[in-house]
Order: structure tokens, then C-alpha cells, then sequence
């Protein structure tokens, strides 16, 4: 099993997810985070004019998969996340090497 | 014509009630907008308190107040208040003329604040600077005219305590326009756009519920029985109109506190017009008619799927239109020696019928054409981009 | 009689002022309480506001201010604002009676909304609106008839300036009661309960200093040099009670703001009575003490593990118990010609001893009998899964 | 000299309205700073009105306004409010004694709020209470002595008729001097510090122009022509300002919402000296200078690198001088019976200036001693592992 | 060593960490979440009636442990955590190469 | 490639940034989290008096870099996370199978 760590922009999260669902993906965990990569900082007002702030808000998809399906759900999420644009983000793929659901102590994803 | 200094205390205290009342209404979209449009949306109540300001004194009182000019439009005797002194003037024979005059202001920036529910979460800031300049000098001070300044509507009868028609019609109709024309928010119906921060939007509603004690009890210009009478109507409306919506809301889900507060306003919006005219007893009839029927309203919009945001066309503009109607249905002499339909005067109904409805179709009708104006000049959206980043980060660099 | 428009312009700015405070009794304790009850903290407030201005006009201001019937209870002579007009009336003899109503109104829904602090963070909602309903007819009706409608505390001599025990003593012991009914939160006392927003907390202790202005300083039911000195004395014994806690939980720990705040409303509270009748030193000294008394009480309260949330009793109940018994000893006749135990009028104290006393045993009975009875009917607190999830969802639909 | 009860209502109402600008100052500020300093922001605005409300009434009042010992100070008449009463005293001819001293209180409390600015993120709360109490005594009460007392500035014939020397210029410029004394804060022009709650600053931004209805029509002492014409121009002065520095900033970036209500701050303390004393169109202008002004002052406290936190000093201290400079100017006889330069009168300008320059002096070097002596000896800064985890959790043990 | 990543109903937590101390299991990083899993949505109100929310809010529990300690760890939150009901969450085990406290630069947990 | 996960104290993470760019790791993603480790607890106040809180607020940096540059990573974080005091946070390495560019379809980092 993979562990799939996707960093997107936020504005992109709800077409992401209507994907995922539409190619039968359901569990995911997402949370708020903030990156910084190649793309440059905001530039944000502050009374005394700008200021550049490098740490973007990003959402982190967070998805445990079969190895078998792991190709399927990349290429998903490359799709609906992509804007062409810089800070589009990440996705990293990491080793699972057990999934546990809680409330059945079954080990299937 | 004295000074009485008990009326222009209480005038003087009304003015700031609803002063307090625009930035409230920020607060109110506010929270019930995402979290990316949160300073969007408050900024644009606020900036419309500034801008109509600065108009008001300028032109827009004079417009509004001067002499008649064919029933539609008041001279230019005021302008830059000009003839508008310490002293009591023609609309104020009790308060000084300035005071009436701000006090009639604080309406004219409400009013404004309300309409930004049609575009919210992405609306140009620049083009809304120019739009609201122009729609309260077009739109916003010939209404006032019309009823208030000695125009046509007031000749012909109808009754108007506190701005029903004037503030609640022609903001919520407005803003009806505006949503056809600007368009639905990208996603709207698609997915889930939940509210940022109902505790904001609760705090909105406190403040605007306690700004309308000014609002409507000030419309007596007085301190005196009538401001009295006004402040238990506004009072009773609203409580009746919260709890109705709240209950009948109960009945397909779960009682929310957003049903509340949209409730509460709902009354107070129905109320309006009618606070100095009718008895406690029927305003709470008129403030909880006012929120079933603005909740069926919202119900019938969303299933429309109309993208008028924040709903001050179902609460304000058909809430406006109800508490116009009712105050022709429920005057009673006894009140302020008006009479109404219970009271068999059928006349009164009629004029009070002919100026909502003159008003329902001014106010969408020039809008409509003021915003699509704006919409082929300026543009009036920001490109889709922008309103995925948000309008915060988008337009005012700024974000929470 | 006839209309003081000064008069009448303050209260009606002063029944806009406590108006306020009834939501800025939700903020204060929303803020206190965990992020997944604070629409319902804040709800549970507002909507003691709609209904009980509801139940007011139609039966509740005349059980408290009707005619009296055996010392307990008004008449029906004002039922449906029957009787209660523009012109003064029997307890208003320069501002009108409507206004008077109105004043009072916004007393009777503040009083309910500090109640909720014994339910916090566990009631079921469709409960509480019938216990409100009861409550505020059975139990705050009679009270505030027997002190301010003429009953016996009234004849009796018992003074009550604004409301110490007809609003604070009711409500701190009707709180404590209701916890004792409906039980501790589950975990109280196993983990830590954190306020999840310390600054609304702030927020509604602001509102509600600001807002008792309008309740101390309005109870002159004048513009005179009586409410300018009830002002005085409201704002030094909040500042005295503020400083006294801060100071005191100081000695434990460190000065935490709402330690702050907490004795701000300890000194307001034990003001309240006394807030017409003493001198701006010994309100000094009646807020400090409040306050210091006030932090004590909950402490022992912590200690014997009772869960009654928000301090109501504390506050409310203790301090203003402290604020009876101290209006009969600071009250001095230069003020308002009433003299306490400091002039040598014993039979004051007494007086003022009995009525607070007699509050307590019935406002924490009936509250008692009534909390059972709507709990083995109703059912007063939600399931312990609906608890774990938190109000906000599984009550209202909402979150934030 | 007998109470007007119209006088008494407005200004027992303005007392309320100035009452919330302390806590609102806070919000303005808390929303600025980091959020682990949020509820440390607050906290030092909040006790700073319990604090000066217990040194006003017991000698902040009396030696600001006791009779005049050699143009400089007061005498003791009035410690411990001896001599203040429910009838018009020396100051009030309308309005009870008791009224008067109030109504001054809120105003010292406001001043010692705004100081705050300087030493935001970093003060030592205990020490903050000894500043507090000795700065209100030895800087603020004096400066409202010379100006309203029937001090040498009065007597000089400055003109200030709601404080923009006595409130404005005194807090900003101690703010200067404090920021100096206490240093910059850790890390500030090396990262940037965002602010973290921009709604709770407009909220604060709101809270303040509405209380400054309160402020400056309050200042008219009655309920009359005057206070309304106070009224009108505080409210244009501040939508000037408002609006001038959103487009200035316009320029540089794009027009966000702090820039919008810091304008309106700037506005509204611009016109502060001026209200009772210029036409609506002369505030128009003093308010939009101002607003552009205070922002180019800003904008070089930056590039200077002064870390005066939240601009008090460029805004209240600036703003105030520009204001009573702007009153030598536009005063005109048709308001008020003053003649300002703009007709012909220099000795007004002069007057003015004068007195604008000396509280600027006398602000910024007692101020300057005081915060040297008060380091020296109790430490203004906290450790700088405390100013790393955050004054919230370092100084009060709270966190939000 | 091994990440155990434990996503778990919120209304749990307090118990999860009760039968953690209990166990001896003292370290722990925690993060606010929402997942979606078999568990449908709930629905919330919006003025206009009911709305479907299916990113439901979670708590992330993890914890680092040595590979010995694993199976207990688990069953320790599988324990706590468990209601029955659907949404009680997943348990993640990802392998860890390396630990070091940064105050020490010690390699043990 | 690894996964360095930094977990460390708030009021160090200017430093830890600044020292990242300095030796030029640009890309990051930070998340804000509790925490419990050796580190008692903070008192807060609640009216009643003293509370321990026992999770406290951590910064969460997660870099995704080539194996060659992980002991310099390691090694700035130490340095400028440090300031010897409980509570410093600790430093967690997992392996990365793959990492991808959403923008490009590039694989390198
Ligand atoms: N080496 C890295 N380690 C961890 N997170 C990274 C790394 N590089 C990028 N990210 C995350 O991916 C996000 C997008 O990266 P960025 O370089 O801005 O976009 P792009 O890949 O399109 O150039 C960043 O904001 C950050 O959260
Ligand atoms: N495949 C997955 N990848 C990542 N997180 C998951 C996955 N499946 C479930 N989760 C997380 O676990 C939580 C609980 O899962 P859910 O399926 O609702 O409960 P249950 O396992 O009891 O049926 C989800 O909210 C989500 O955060
Ligand atoms: N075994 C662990 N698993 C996961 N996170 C841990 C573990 N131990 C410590 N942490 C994280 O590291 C932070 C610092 O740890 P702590 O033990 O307090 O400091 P120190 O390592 O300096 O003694 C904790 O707050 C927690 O977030």
C-alpha cells in the first residue's frame, strides 16, 4: 500500500475531489497547510504598503491506496489539480506497509 | 419652531444607533460568505457608509429633500448643504435641520450596504466604487424623494414610517438585478459553499437589531409617545419573526441560529414601514408573516437557483414589499390617525400598493440597465482566477 | 403627568442599551465554553430575547406590574399591552407607558439569558424553549412584581435600585439549580475544558459594561442628576470589581483577562441594587468587595466539583446577594433619601435582607421543581453522543 | 443654572458612547498584532479604563479641573469627587456636576488606551499598571488642565473642542516616546508580522467611529444646534479621511481595508479639535488631508525603521497636531463664535499652535522620563523567551 | 521504527490520550484533519434547508515508536477509539528511518 | 528521497526558515500542530485558577529531499531549531518512493 501526499492550491481542491469521487476513490484525509516551492510569495498590503509573504496556504490530500491503483490515482490528481501556473504543487508517494480500519480491525484499504 | 432638546437627544443618539447599523451589515455577510471573501465582504458595507457620506452632503440630501421637481426629484437648494443650518428647517420642527439631515444619511448608507448581498464573493472593488456612487444619486435619493421629500408618493398617500419601500424595496430589488446581471459565483449549486463564521454573522445581527431601535423609533423625529409606540413594535416584529422562521425552518431540518437571525431581520424589515402606524399586537402578526414568508421566499429562490447571494431580495425586497402592504392593511387611527384596510379605508392600501410596486419596478428596472452599463465599461467581475484566490487576497491584498 | 421629552429620550436610549446586553450575555459565555457549543451558547441567549419579548407584551408584563393580587402576583389588567399607552402611566409619570413596558422588557429577557449558564454545553433546545417559557412567567414575573409591581417586598421597604434581585439573584440561583438537575458535563472535572475564544469573551464583558449604563443609570426613569449618579456608581464599582479580582487571582497565578472581566460583571452585579441609593466611594468599595467575594465563591464552587458552567450563581447569585444586603448598609439619604445600616436604620438592612432571601429560597425552589418536571417530561439534556459531537451540529445544523 | 433633562440625555448617552471606545481601541489593536499577543492587546486597553475610572474620581478629576493653581494644575477641591454633585457645576451649566465628571472620565480612560501602541508585543504587564496610573496623573491630567481646566493654554485662548490636544496629540507622542524607551520588538523590519485578525480591527474601527458621535457631539455639553453641526462634520471628516487614504494607498499597491479604517481613525482625530468649530465642507477637506497626511507619516515611521507598533503616534499624534492647526484655520465665527486664519484671524492660529506644540513637548519628554525611570527600576520589558511564546501565555496565562 | 498515523472521531480523543498515558505511551503530535471515508456526510443547515457536508472534521494522532512497541500501541487505540459505529477512523503504519531530538541529538525514542 | 518531518517550537521557526534559505532548501510545507513529548505542560488560568495543558502548539516542517543532501537538511534544523531547552521538538525521517511536479509531470525535486 501507498501512501499518497498531494500539496495543491486550494482553488483547485473542489474540481480535485469531484474527480476523486468520480473515479471511485472515496477516503481521504486533507488538512491546511502552507508551502513554499518555486513559486514566489503574495504581495499583501499591510497599512505601510507591501509586504511578501512566501508561505502560501495550501491543501494536503492525503490518501492510503493499493499499489495497484496508485497510477490511476496520480494521474487523477495531476489532472484536476494542474493550472499550468507555478505553485501547483506536489505529490509525493511514500510506503504503507499496514492499514488498520478501526472499527472492524480490518486490514483492507 | 424651538429646539426641543429631549427630541434632539433621542435624534442625536438614533443617528449613531444607526450609523452602527452598515458596518453591521458587513458583518452579517460576512460570516455567512467564505472565508477568502470575509474582508471583501465587510469592506464593501463599509466603504459604502464613506462614499454615500461624502454624496450625501454634496448632492445627494439636496436630490432627495429640495423643493419638488415634478414629483420625481428635488432641487439643488441644498447642495453642499447649503441652507441646511443649526436651526429647525422644513422637515424637522423639533431637531436642527443638520440633524435631520444626517439622521436622513445614516438611511441613505444602509441601504447601500444592503444591496452588496447581489454580488457578493465577486464584484470588482473598482467598479463598485463607481457603481455605488451612481446607483444612490439615480436610484437611492429620487425613492427618497418620492416618499419622504414631498414627491409623488407622498402627494398620493402612501404611507412609509421608516423606509420600507425606500431602504428595504429598492436595496433588496437592486440587488436582485445585480445578481442577473453580474452573474452566479463560480461553483454555486456545484458544491457546498458553507459559511465562514456564523458567530459574526450573529454578532451582525445583534448590532442591526439594535441600530433598527433608531431606525424606526427615530422616524418619530421625537422623543415622545409615538417613538414609544415604535420602539415595542420593532421590538415585538422582530422576536415574532425570528421565532416564526426559526419554527417553521424546524419543520424540513434543524431549528438554526442563521434561521433566527435571518428571521429577526425579516420581522424588523416588515416592520419597517409600519412601526409608527400599528398596535403591538399587530406587529407581531406582520413581524411573523414577514419570516415565514421570506423564508418561503429563499426556498423558492434556491430552488430557482438564483445566485442573489445573501437573500436581500427575499428578506429585504419581498419583506419590504409584505410590511408595505401590511401597513396599509393594519393602520389604525388610534396609533397616528392613519386608518387602513381593517379600518375600511381601502384608499390607503391602494396608495401604499401603488408606491411598493412603483418602487419594486424603479429600482430593479434602473439598476438592471446601471449595472450592465458598468458591466460593458468597467467590467464588473473579476476574472475567474481572482475569485478562486478570493477577493481578500485578490482586490484589497489583504487576508484572515 | 405629562412627557418629559429628556426623559423620554434617555430611556428609549437606555432600552437600547440593555438590549444589547441579552446577546452580549451569549458572547461572554460562547467564548467560555468549547468550540463545538458556541452557536448554541450564543443561541440559547438570543432566542431567551425574542421569546420572552413575546411572552412580555402579551401576559408577563402584566403579572409583574398589574394590579396587586395578595402581594404575589399582578393582575390582568394589561394582558395583551391592554391599558398601556403612549401617555405616562402608573409607574412612569414622565416618559410614556409604553415605554416603561418596553424598559422593563428588556430586564425580564436579560435575566433569562444569564440563566443558561447552569445548562451550558448540554441541553436539549426544544426543552429549553419550554423552560423558558415557565421560568420567565413563573418564577421572574412574580419576582419583579413582588419588588418593583407593589408586591410585599415593595411594601415591605425592600430596595432594589435596578434589579439586584429580581435579575441577578433569580438567575444565579435558578442556574445553580438547573445544574444540579441536569447533571455534570460529561468530563467535567476528568480533562480540561478550554475557552476556545477568550477575546469574544471580551467582547461581550464590553457590551455588557456598556449596556449597564442603560440598566443602572436608566432605572432613574429620568435625565437627572439621579441617573448621572447611578452611572457614576455603576462605572467605579465595575473598574473597583475588575481590579479587585484581577489583583486577587493575581496571588494564584497571573492576572488573566478574564479574571479581568469575570469582576468586572462581579461589580456591576453587586452595584445594581445599590446603584441609586450610595456615593461613587462606597461603590468603590461595594464593587471591590464584589469582586474579591464573587472570585471566592468559585472558587469553593471548583472545589466541590459543581459543574453550574459560567459562574451565573457565582456572579450573578452571590454577588447579587452581596449587592442587597450592601444597598441596606451603604444607602445614605443625601443620595436618594433612603438610609442603611451605616445611617443607623437597621430596619433597611433587614428589609433588604428578607426580600433578598426570600428571592433566593424561591427563585432556587420553583426553578428546582420545574427543571425536574421538564426533565422527567421533555427531557432537559441531550443524549452523551449528541454531548460528544457538541450542540452546534446535533441541536442546530450548524458549525464554525 | 438648572438641569436641562434633553442636555442630561445626550450626554448621559455620549458617556456610554465614549465608554466604548476603550475596549473598541483594544479590538482596533488586537486585531494587529500577532496572535499570541491578541488577548495581552485587549487586555492593556480594557484595564486601562478600570485603572484611570479609580484615579479619575478619586484625583484625575479634581486636579484637571479644581481651580487653577498657577495656569499649570488644578487644586484639590474636588478629590475623591468632594464638591461634585447631582446639581450644574463650574463646568456645566445644563447638565448635573456628577454628568460632567463622567463624562471627562471616558475621556482620560480612551487616552491611556491608545498609548498602548508603543509598546505593544512587549510590555510587562506589571509594569504597565504602574505606568498607567503615574502617566494619567503627572501627563494627562495637566494637559486637560491647561486646555479645559482654565489652564494657561485656555486662558491663552487655544481652541480644542473635543481633545484633539489634550486626547490625540498627548497619546501619540507618548506612544513616540515609549517605543523608544522600550525598543523595537524581536525580529521586526527581519520577518514579517501579519496581523491576525483583521475583522476584529474594522469591528474596532466601527466600534470607534461610532463612539465618536459621543466624543464630539458630546463636546457640545447640550442637546442643540451645535452638537448636530458636531455630529455632521465628525461623521464627513471621518468618510474623508477613510477615503483619502484608501486611494492614496491606491497608488501603491492596492486599496485594502486596514488602509480604509486607519484613514477613518485619522479622520476622525483630525477633526476632533476642529468639530464644534468649521462648516461640513471645511471638515470634508481637514478630514481628507488628514487621511493622506497620517499615511505619509506612516509610511516614513517605517522606512525609519521606529517600531511605534500601531501607529498612534501617526495617527493620533500627527493627525491631532494637523487638527489643531486645521481649527486655527477654519474656525468660523458662523459656527461657533471663533474666527480661525481663514478669516483673517492669525492670534486664533497662533494660539493653536502654540498649544499644540507645548503638549507636544510636555507629552513626548515627561512621557520620555517616565518610561526611562519605570525601566530602570521595575524592568517595561518582559524577557525575550517571553516575547517568543507570546505576552498571552507569558503575562496572563491565557491563550486564544 | 515505525509512524503510526491514527485518524480518529474528535469526540474520542480525550479517551485515546487517557489510554495512552495509561500505557506509557508519552510522545504524540496531533493535527486537526477532515476525511471522508465510508462515512457518509452529515447534513448541516444553511437558511435554506439541509446541505451535505462530507469532509467531516477528524483528529490525526502520531506517534512514533519502536518496532517492538507497534502491536501494542495499536491496540491501545483501537481499544479507545472504537464506537462501532462508521467513522471511527483508520490507523496508518509507515516505516521511519530515523529519530532524533533536536535538543540532544539523541537517535533514540 | 526522504521525508524530513521537523517538529519544533513556534517561536524558533523564523530562525529555521531563514537558516533553510540560507543553505537554499526552498521547498516546504508547514503545518501547525500539538504536541506532547518529554515537555510538562503550560499552566494556563481559567477564572478557577490554574490549568495544565499538556498539547502544546508545535510548527510541523515536512522537506521532501534527495538522500545526498539529508544530513545537511538534518544538520541546519538542529542548529537553528536548538535552544537546549525541553521541548526543542524532534526530527523524523521517512522514505520517499517518488515525488512528482504537478505543474511539469517532472520526478525530480
Ligand atoms: N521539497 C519540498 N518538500 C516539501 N514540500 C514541498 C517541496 N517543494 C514544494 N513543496 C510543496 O508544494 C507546494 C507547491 O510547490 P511550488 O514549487 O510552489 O509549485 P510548482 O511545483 O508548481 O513549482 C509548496 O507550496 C509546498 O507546500
Ligand atoms: N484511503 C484513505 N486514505 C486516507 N485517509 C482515509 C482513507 N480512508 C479513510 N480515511 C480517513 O479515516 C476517516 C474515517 O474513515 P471512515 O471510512 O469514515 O470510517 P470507517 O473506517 O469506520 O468506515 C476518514 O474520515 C478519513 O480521514
Ligand atoms: N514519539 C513521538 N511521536 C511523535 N511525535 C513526538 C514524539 N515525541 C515527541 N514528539 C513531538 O515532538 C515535540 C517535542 O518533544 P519533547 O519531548 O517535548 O521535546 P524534547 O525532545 O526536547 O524533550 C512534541 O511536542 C511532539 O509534537
Amino acid at each position: 500500500m501507498k501512501l499518497v501526499k498531494a500539496i495543491i492550491k486550494p482553488e483547485r481542491f473542489e474540481f480535485v475531489k469531484k474527480a476523486l469521487e468520480d473515479k471511485g476513490f472515496k477516503g481521504m484525509t486533507i488538512s491546511e497547510v502552507r508551502g513554499r516551492g518555486e513559486q514566489k510569495g503574495i504581495a499583501l498590503e499591510y497599512r505601510g504598503g507591501l509586504m511578501t509573504v512566501d508561505l502560501l496556504p495550501k491543501i494536503q490530500i492525503e490518501i492510503v491506496v493499493k499499489a495497484t491503483e496508485l497510477d490511476d490515482l496520480i494521474s487523477t490528481i495531476m489532472e484536476s489539480a494542474k493550472t499550468g501556473k507555478i505553485g501547483d504543487g506536489k505529490i509525493f508517494v511514500m510506503p504503507v506497509e499496514k492499514a488498520i480500519r478501526i472499527r472492524t480491525g480490518e486490514t483492507e484499504i | 419652531m424651538a429646539i426641543d432638546s429631549g427630541a434632539t437627544a433621542w435624534i442625536l443618539a438614533s443617528t449613531a444607533l444607526v450609523m452602527i447599523m452598515t458596518p453591521a451589515v458587513g458583518f452579517f455577510y460576512g460570516g455567512l460568505v467564505r472565508r477568502k471573501n470575509l474582508i471583501s465582504m465587510i469592506t464593501l458595507s463599509f466603504v459604502a457608509f464613506a462614499l454615500v457620506s461624502i454624496q450625501w452632503v454634496v448632492i445627494g440630501y439636496s436630490l432627495a429633500f429640495g423643493s419638488d421637481v415634478g414629483g420625481f426629484i428635488g432641487n439643488l437648494e441644498y447642495l453642499g448643504l447649503n441652507n441646511v443650518g443649526m436651526e429647525p428647517g422644513a422637515f424637522s420642527s423639533e431637531i436642527p435641520g443638520l440633524l435631520f439631515m444626517v439622521f436622513q444619511l445614516v438611511f441613505a448608507t444602509v441601504t447601500m450596504a444592503i444591496v452588496t448581498s447581489g454580488i457578493a464573493e465577486r464584484v470588482k472593488f473598482s467598479a463598485y466604487l463607481v457603481f455605488a456612487l451612481l446607483w444612490t444619486t439615480i436610484v437611492y435619493d429620487p425613492l427618497a424623494h418620492w416618499v419622504w421629500g414631498g414627491g409623488w408618493a407622498a402627494q398620493f398617500g402612501a404611507l412609509d414610517f421608516a423606509g420600507g419601500t425606500v431602504v428595504h424595496i429598492s436595496s433588496g430589488f437592486a440587488a436582485l438585478a445585480l445578481c442577473l446581471v453580474i452573474g452566479k459565483r463560480v461553483g454555486f449549486g456545484k458544491y457546498v459553499m458553507e459559511p465562514n463564521n456564523i458567530p459574526l454573522t450573529i454578532l451582525g445581527a445583534a448590532l442591526l437589531w439594535f441600530g433598527w431601535f433608531g431606525f424606526n423609533a427615530g422616524s418619530a423625529l421625537g422623543a415622545n409617545g409615538l417613538a414609544a409606540s415604535a420602539f415595542v413594535t420593532t421590538n415585538v416584529a422582530a422576536a415574532a419573526g425570528a421565532m416564526a422562521w426559526l419554527l417553521a425552518s424546524w419543520l424540513n431540518g434543524k431549528p438554526s441560529s442563521l434561521g433566527f437571525v435571518s428571521g429577526a431581520v425579516a420581522g424588523l424589515v416588515a416592520i419597517t414601514p409600519a412601526a409608527g402606524f400599528v398596535t403591538p399586537m399587530a406587529a407581531i402578526l406582520i413581524g411573523a408573516v414577514g419570516g415565514v414568508f421570506c423564508y418561503g421566499i429563499m426556498l423558492w429562490r434556491i430552488r430557482k437557483g438564483l445566485d442573489e447571494s445573501l437573500d436581500a431580495w427575499a428578506i429585504h425586497g419581498m419583506g419590504g414589499l409584505w410590511g408595505a402592504l401590511a401597513t396599509g392593511i393594519f393602520a389604525v387611527a388610534a396609533v397616528n390617525g392613519a386608518s387602513g384596510l381593517i379600518e375600511g379605508n381601502v384608499q390607503q392600501f391602494v396608495a401604499n400598493a401603488a408606491g411598493a410596486f412603483a418602487a419594486v419596478i424603479y429600482a430593479f428596472v434602473v439598476t438592471y440597465i446601471l449595472a450592465v452599463v458598468i458591466d460593458k465599461t468597467i467590467g464588473l467581475r473579476v476574472t475567474e482566477e481572482e475569485e478562486y484566490v478570493g477577493l481578500d487576497i485578490a482586490q484589497h491584498g489583504e487576508r484572515c
